[in-house]
């Protein structure tokens, strides 16, 4: 049975990723109809509800797991995978359970998570500290005493593409590096205003404000070309997701020996848990209800988690596959996921409309250098005390 | 004579605007009627009324004794040509005119024979097959006149049809018109502002002011007995002359008297109203006036000669009696100079008196 | 001889073809244009997220949208980028429309040149300027190689310049299209008025100034409501250009009603957000339509 | 010119010395230097971004980076354009525009018919056959055409779906008659406004009917404004992207929508050769009309648009 | 009489159309000179390259003996009044009036002085607030000519100024130019299809046709000896009557003989060609043939009554003479009843001969 899936994933290794998936869907006897929108989440994710919504639903659609299909749901418009899940005992396999938890809603499970992204990466160009003449730094602190070398001999300290989610994302990372897990569970779980203006934010808006003075040279929009500006030696690092590794991997670099990777900028090593899932609109063929959940558990079988998330760059959902094929970085990630040190996406925290307000503080912090850090903060209290 | 067309208390506005008020007129089966008056009294309001165009607010129209108040017009019998000649561009002048006929569905051949028959009387044969861009102005009017002979219509209905033309085409358009109605002996209502193809034309005329119909007879009538003031200036060209003055009590009848200019009025025949006295005005026209013709007239004065516009045939001259302008008209032979001195003279016969406040005839 | 009908007929039924002809329009305007916007009205009032729900909570979606720096600087952009896009959309549409009226060679090529742009989407308009302003391959990066060091030039990349640089691409794409309209108005001016000017000797640029643009009033109000539809709508050329980059500095209304309603999924703030721009829209533009095509009946 | 030679044979000549004939023009009078500079200048800034996706669309990818976007290609190739055309990737599918500009035809050619038939009848019966509330509906549509698509993505989606055409080409062609409806009516309803009056009353005593007149008097009229209205509603239509993706399903994806995908696919290092090839693929359509009509749109638009 | 404008040699053409051709023309100081033609002849052309809005294709043009051929419109002293009125819509009448002097720089008292002496001449006064399209055409052609007259023009250029205007406004406002023309005494360019207005208003009429002058004399020699058929025909209402027909030799002098009716040409005054036989057109205007006048004719013929034509005063009858259309013009007061048999005759003195090749006068 054709089945059309949509999602937003047409970079290289994204695309690769997807492949993977399809090629293991059609094995099935069915077919993957892929439906792809370039452009991220924000492009594509209208056109999907308004499908979803117009009555001409997609047999699967990526959405980020969290709060976004929430309405969706509620509105019955979405399959509940409830009977499949126990009946394939995905509460047992899938790893952390926090994954599961946020498809889980008032006791049913309405999608399947296919893969953990941790944003809490500083990538690292050895090449250029290497021609500042400075050691490769091994933390934050480091990074920010090489900055001016790393100036000096022409080059960028920190890469940043200008879209919105990006300068959040420095945000973020910065907020659980520095302030620690417990403190990014306190403003972005608890909504606790009176923390959020405490003195261990205000550090970490000191810090996302020495961000901003090593990114202000950087002149790019996208992401990706952020990251090649890393792997070309023309910026000393960037602080992004997991994903940006499968940029590296495309460029054919080896981690270690040409960039580094510091999970938790090398001081709090944790890894948030978000990550992509796919949701199954109610559909009215039942031909088509069938090859939908074919597709869910081929999604969560070990062999196209491992072959998807080793093209994706990111971490698989089951604790029980073999990733003998990972790389230097992807252990580390895998480690900490087994030490236990993991905190939920925003994502899973936050409304997406709270989400946005964050995102527009940190895009105007960054864009606008009159902005203080102090002022800064105190918008964010106030959107911190308002949030749902 | 039968009633061909009736209007029967006829109204109609725009919005607010009342542009035909209480209209009764009927016209006789085979009469030429014309409608005469002034830009914007409601002729072809009136007109397309009666065509169905517009939509009457009450009243009721009646076409050969059938009440057409709301038919369509392609249903009332009446063929319609329009002052800009309203041809279809893209069709030949045969398309043209067989365009109602195809639109009705009538066969073929019948068609083709209509169309010949008018193409004859209007000797627009050797033009079939042009557009009507490739027709010089007269020849489009032919066709004009001709789709509405092809469909056989009982009443014609004419909106200044020739007044985009130039004089001389006019003139020769005119009698052409003349002739076909002598042919066809059809009911033809025929819109104008111009004064000689109404004089020309009509077996009747109708002269309108703001939506109403101030004299309805036949030409000679109207122009030689104007009912009001308005009616005398609108016909005749050069125009009635006008003198603005007073009846007063003469001799064996009234006299007019303009400034230091008395001119009696014997045999003057005064209306139903019967002698009147108080402020009037006199007119008479340009070449009811005599000029250097010896002194019989009950009236004559000595003038200067102030313009001098010769016109070909004849030459209106200009001066001035009792403070005010007056012309005459003289043959171009015996035209004064300017600077000359004249005596003129008229026979009051010939004048009319209209009232001083309203204007009607007295 | 018939007994037609004396009476008045329905007046429903007169006119039918023209009434049945006129269903497509009438659903337009009755379900979409009203149905639609009041139906958006409606729900600005509700704390919608990703799918309308009716749980009204007064103004609270209009107090926040006010409060927004984002919106602030969404309008401001707006209102700027509006009125010099109409200035100079105007101006420049009308100088060239005055030069290719001049009688010249080669008016057709000239015509074609300028008004190929239109022919383009937005997103292609978009991408292309995006791409020359960028500092690194564009004009900045060409004239600093030949020799001048310091020249800076990166509209897009300067948030108080950005508006500007967005300002230049849609100028680019719709200029031509002006110019078009202008040309026609001008084409449309009677010779005799031209000869007269000559004859009265005023020069060429006051007889244009003072006799012939007020005369081209029509064509102006005609370019005013494309060109004004068009200003407030403007979407596209940001998102290809910046996507309200740096930062929020080229934010416009739609895009933050198009974020709201779909990227942030609170349908309520972009709601919310598109009422205010209609009040405005209707504010304006309603008095002027009525006066323009209501009233009055053909001239 | 005339004939010099022959002028001075005449014997009679009554010309006296001092200035005679064509009052001398020059060339490169300051008029004419400024007319054409200028026209020059502006045309090389119109130009100035073909030129730029022309000869970018022609380099590779080595060249792009490091020369400057001015610079003429120093090695021609053609591989951007056959990638934009053929191969170029979005998510799994690897067949560049061609997949899109067939569905792009499928979309233009009924929507621009249907919008065009729709509002021509529109504005036939606004402006030859008014009714009673004719003209708030026209006021109305007009105050719509100022209306943010955005505005009316969700109240359509509702109505779509309630009519079943959800998703289908019918409901995309529905919605460009929509959104093209303000302006092509206006548009319509100036051109016949202005076409004589007595034509018409001629045809209603020739007997035909509301659609007898349409098709029989107006339409062989019409061309220019029909012109127009085809052009702007080709380019509108064609270059649509937003409803396109909204409103249809990836099947029939138009290609500017496969033009969006491989302008922001994330793909390393933009391939700026193969978006310029891409985005001037997909601009051919609507650049070739222009072209091909310029000369009919002014005159069309002179015709009937700026006519209030 | 000194000559105002004089144009030498002027030849003009568009592209490979040639419009003007090796045209000399003298108008004397003062002189109302009209220049008359058909549609597309080249009037306006003419006037056009005098003003200095067309360049010629050669030739030269003096104005008061001063060579403006290369001049700018404004500097050549000349006020031009446009058939379209050409008024600024958007000034008031002041503004119109004044603006080409404001553009000049002239003192605002000076302005002032000369617009109200204009419009006191004009009568025009009370107009100055309203725009034009507040006002009538009559009120719109004299603000028009208000702006000539502010510019204190030697010479007065008119192109087809009443050509818009209905039939009674253009014969008031015919009669206003003239008295312009008496009280100014400039030099007046004035350019007509409508040959009334050349008639009535001219000194010297130059009759038009195809970029050439073919007749250029006082009107009443132009209407009375026409140099040629085309000339002939042009001027007159009703035109003048052309039998088709043969010169043969008869008693003492030729005779024109149309099919059956010979006409004895005893008295024409042939041209410098003298005698001639052959094929010829006999031209007769319809006021020269008397209709039931008598016996006294040195022509007379019995004819048919086919159409008559009241046209107010005078009337038109319409007959066959030889087989051909005859047209007489009788005061409405004897006018013959259709069908009826009258005796019409003429004098050739009165009646013109062309060459029937190249309609040349005989
Ligand atoms: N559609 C309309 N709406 C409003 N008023 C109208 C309309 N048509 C005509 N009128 C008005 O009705 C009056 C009569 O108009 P109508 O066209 O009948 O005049 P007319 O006598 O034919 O004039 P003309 O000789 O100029 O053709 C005019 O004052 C005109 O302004
Ligand atoms: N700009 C032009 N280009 C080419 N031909 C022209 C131009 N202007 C006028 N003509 C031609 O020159 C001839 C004379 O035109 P002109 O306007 O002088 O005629 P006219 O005698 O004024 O006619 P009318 O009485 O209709 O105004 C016409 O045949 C016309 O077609
Ligand atoms: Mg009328
Ligand atoms: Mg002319």
């Amino acid at each position: 049975t054709d089945l059309e899936v949509t999602h937003w994933w047409t970079s290289g290794g994204e695309a690769a990723a997807v492949g993977e998936l399809a090629k293991a869907f059609d094995a099935t006897g069915n077919k993957w109809v892929d439906g792809a929108i370039a452009g991220s989440g924000g492009t594509a994710r209208p056109i999907m509800i308004s499908r979803i919504t117009g009555g001409d639903p997609m047999g699967a659609t990526q959405f980020n797991h969290g709060r976004q299909a929430e309405e969706l749901v509620q509105a019955g418009m979405m399959r509940d995978l409830s009977d499949i899940a126990a009946k394939e005992g995905w509460a047992d396999f899938i790893k952390p359970k926090s994954l599961l938890d946020s498809c889980t809603l008032d006791g049913k499970i309405y999608c399947v998570p296919v893969n953990i992204h941790s944003q809490q990466w500083l990538w690292l160009s050895n090449k250029a500290f290497e021609e500042a003449g400075v050691a490769v730094p091994k933390n934050w602190d480091e990074f920010v005493a090489a900055a001016p070398a790393l100036e000096k001999a022409g080059k960028i300290p920190l890469a940043l593409g200008q879209q919105p989610w990006q300068t959040t994302l420095v945000f973020q990372v910065l907020l659980v590096a520095l302030a620690g897990p417990d403190a990014y569970q306190k403003t972005f779980g608890d909504k606790d205003a009176e923390f959020a203006a405490g003195p261990e934010i205000v550090r970490v808006f000191k810090a996302v404000d020495d961000a901003r003075k090593m990114s202000a040279k950087s002149n790019v929009q996208d992401w990706n070309q952020a990251t090649s500006q890393v792997i070309n030696a023309q910026a000393g690092g960037q602080i992004m997701g997991d994903w940006a590794q499968g940029e590296f991997q495309v460029a054919g670099q080896t981690a270690g020996s040409d960039y580094t990777c510091l999970p938790g900028l090398g001081v709090n090593e944790v890894i948030q848990t978000g990550g992509d899932a796919f949701y199954f609109p109610k559909l009215s063929d039942p031909e088509k209800s069938k090859a939908q959940d074919v597709l869910a558990s081929v999604m969560l079988s070990p062999e196209t988690q491992v072959a998807f998330n080793l093209k994706k760059g990111s971490l698989p959902v089951r604790g029980d596959v073999n990733l003998d094929a990972a790389n230097d970085c992807m252990r580390k990630g895998l480690a900490i996921l087994a030490k236990g040190n993991v905190i939920p996406s925003p994502d899973q925290l936050m409304s997406a409309d709270s989400l946005n307000q964050v995102n527009d503080l940190f895009v105007e912090f960054f864009s606008n250098p009159n902005l203080s850090a102090d002022d800064a903060q105190k918008r964010f209290v106030d959107i911190v005390s308002s949030a749902d | 004579m039968n009633t061909s067309v009736s209007v029967k208390d006829l109204s109609l506005a725009f919005g607010t605007v009342s542009v035909l008020q209480d209209m009764n007129l009927d016209i006789g089966d085979g009469e030429f009627l014309v409608l005469l008056g002034p830009s914007g009294c409601g002729k072809s309001t009136l007109l397309n009324c009666i065509a169905g165009l517009i939509d009457v607010s009450s009243g009721q129209i009646f076409i050969n004794g059938r009440n057409v108040t709301w038919e369509e017009p392609k249903d009332r019998g009446i063929g319609m040509v329009f002052q800009s000649y309203a041809l279809y561009p893209q069709m030949t002048v045969e398309k043209n005119l067989s365009f109602g006929l195809r639109v009705a569905g009538m066969p073929k051949p019948q068609i083709a024979e209509r169309v010949t028959r008018a193409s004859e009387i209007l000797q627009i044969g050797a033009l079939l097959q042009r557009k009507p861009a490739a027709l010089s102005g007269g020849q489009r009017q032919r066709v004009a006149i001709g789709r509405a002979l092809v469909r056989d219509a009982e009443v014609f209905l004419f909106d200044e049809p020739l007044s985009n033309l130039d004089a001389k085409l006019r003139s020769e358009l005119r009698v052409e018109i003349k002739r076909l109605h002598q042919k066809l002996g059809n009911t033809m209502i025929y819109v104008t502002h111009d004064q000689i193809e109404a004089m020309t034309l009509a077996d009747r005329i109708a002269v309108m002011k703001g939506g109403v119909i101030q004299q309805l007879d036949a030409p000679q009538q109207i122009y030689n007995r104007p009912v009001n003031r308005f009616v005398a200036g609108f016909l005749g060209s050069p125009g009635m002359n006008f003198l603005e003055g007073q009846v007063e009590a003469g001799g064996d009848a009234p006299d007019f008297v303009a400034r230091n200019v008395r001119i009696p009025l014997k045999g003057y025949g005064f209306g139903i109203k019967g002698a009147y006295t108080g402020p009037a005005t006199l007119g008479i026209r340009p070449e009811h006036i005599g000029v250097n013709t010896g002194s019989g007239w009950p009236f004559s004065a000595a003038v200067e000669v102030e313009v001098v516009e010769p016109m070909g045939s004849d030459t209106l001259v200009w001066a001035r009696l009792g403070g005010q302008n007056i012309t005459m008209l003289v043959s171009s032979e015996r035209s004064p100079r300017v600077g000359e001195m004249v005596t003129i003279g008229f026979d009051p016969m010939r004048a009319s008196l209209f009232d001083g406040a309203n204007g009607d005839r007295l | 001889m018939s007994t037609a009908p004396t009476g008045r007929p329905n007046r429903l039924f007169r006119n039918l073809n023209a009434k049945v002809a006129s269903i497509p329009m009438i659903l337009t305007a009755v379900v979409i244009f009203v149905g639609g916007t009041a139906w958006t009205v409606v729900y600005s009032f509700t704390n919608s997220r990703l799918l309308p729900r009716l749980n009204f909570v007064g103004l609270e979606q209009y107090e926040r949208l006010w409060a927004a720096p984002r919106w602030q600087i969404a309008v401001e952009n707006l209102l700027i980028y509006g009125i010099l896009s109409l200035i100079f959309s105007l101006v420049i549409g009308f100088v060239l429309a005055a030069l290719l009226d001049q009688k010249i060679r080669f008016e057709n090529t000239f015509r074609s040149i300028l008004l190929y742009p239109f022919a383009l989407s937005f997103i292609v308009t978009g991408l292309v300027w995006q791409w020359i302003l960028n500092p690194d391959f564009g004009v900045q990066n060409v004239v600093r190689s030949l020799g001048w060091e310091s020249f800076v030039f990166d509209p897009l990349y300067n948030p108080s310049l950005v508006i500007y640089g967005i300002l230049i691409a849609g100028l680019w794409q719709g200029t031509g299209l002006i110019m078009c309209l202008m040309l026609a108005g001008l084409r449309g001016i009677d010779e005799d008025i031209w000869k007269a000017a000559r004859v009265d000797g005023i020069p060429m640029w006051k007889t244009y100034l003072f006799i012939v643009i007020p005369m081209m009033r029509p064509v102006f109000v005609t370019t005013l409501v494309i060109l004004a539809s068009g200003i407030v709508r403007v979407y596209d050329l940001v998102v290809a250009q910046t996507s309200g980059g740096p930062g929020i500095s080229s934010e416009v209304p739609a895009k933050y009603v198009y974020d709201y309603m779909f990227l942030a999924q609170n349908l309520g703030q972009g709601f919310a957000a598109s009422s205010m721009m209609l009040l405005t829209v209707i504010v304006i533009v309603v008095p002027w339509a009525y006066l323009e095509f209501g009233g009055r009946r053909r001239a | 010119m005339h004939d010099r030679v022959a002028l001075s044979a005449i014997p009679a000549a009554r010309i006296e010395a001092g200035p005679q004939g064509p009052k001398p023009r020059h060339a490169f009078s300051r008029r004419n230097i400024f007319i054409y500079g200028t026209l020059i200048v502006v045309s090389l800034y119109y130009l100035l971004p073909l030129y730029v996706m022309v000869v970018t669309s022609l380099k590779g990818m080595p060249e792009i980076r490091l020369g400057n976007i001015f610079a003429p290609p120093m090695e021609i190739t053609f591989e951007p354009w056959a990638k934009a055309w053929a191969t170029a990737c979005t998510g799994l599918n690897c067949d560049g525009l061609s997949r899109g500009f067939w569905n792009s035809v499928r979309i233009t050619v009924p929507s621009v018919i249907i919008s065009i038939v729709i509002a021509s009848v529109n504005g036939y019966a606004l402006a030859n056959w008014r009714f009673k509330g004719a003209d708030v509906f026209f006021t109305i549509l007009i105050v719509g055409a100022f209306i943010p698509y955005q505005v009316m993505i969700y109240p359509i989606v509702i109505v779509l779906r309630e009519i079943g055409l959800y998703g289908s080409l019918s409901g995309l062609v529905i919605v460009h008659s929509i959104f093209g409806m303000p302006i092509l009516t206006l548009l319509f309803r100036n051109y016949f406004a202005s076409m004589p009056e007595e034509l018409f009353k001629a045809a209603r005593v020739d007997g035909a009917g509301f659609w007898g007149i349409y098709f029989r008097i107006m339409l062989p009229m019409s061309l220019p404004i029909f012109v127009v209205a085809i052009i702007l509603q080709i380019t509108g239509i064609w270059n649509d992207f937003l409803f396109g993706v909204i409103y249809t399903r990836p099947e029939s994806y138009p290609m500017t929508v496969q033009l969006n995908n491989i302008v922001n696919s994330m793909q390393g290092v933009k391939e700026y050769n193969v978006n310029m090839a891409a985005t001037i693929l997909t601009g051919l359509v609507p650049l070739f009309v222009y072209f091909v009509s310029g000369k009919l749109f002014v005159r069309g638009i002179a015709a009937g648009a700026v006519k209030g």
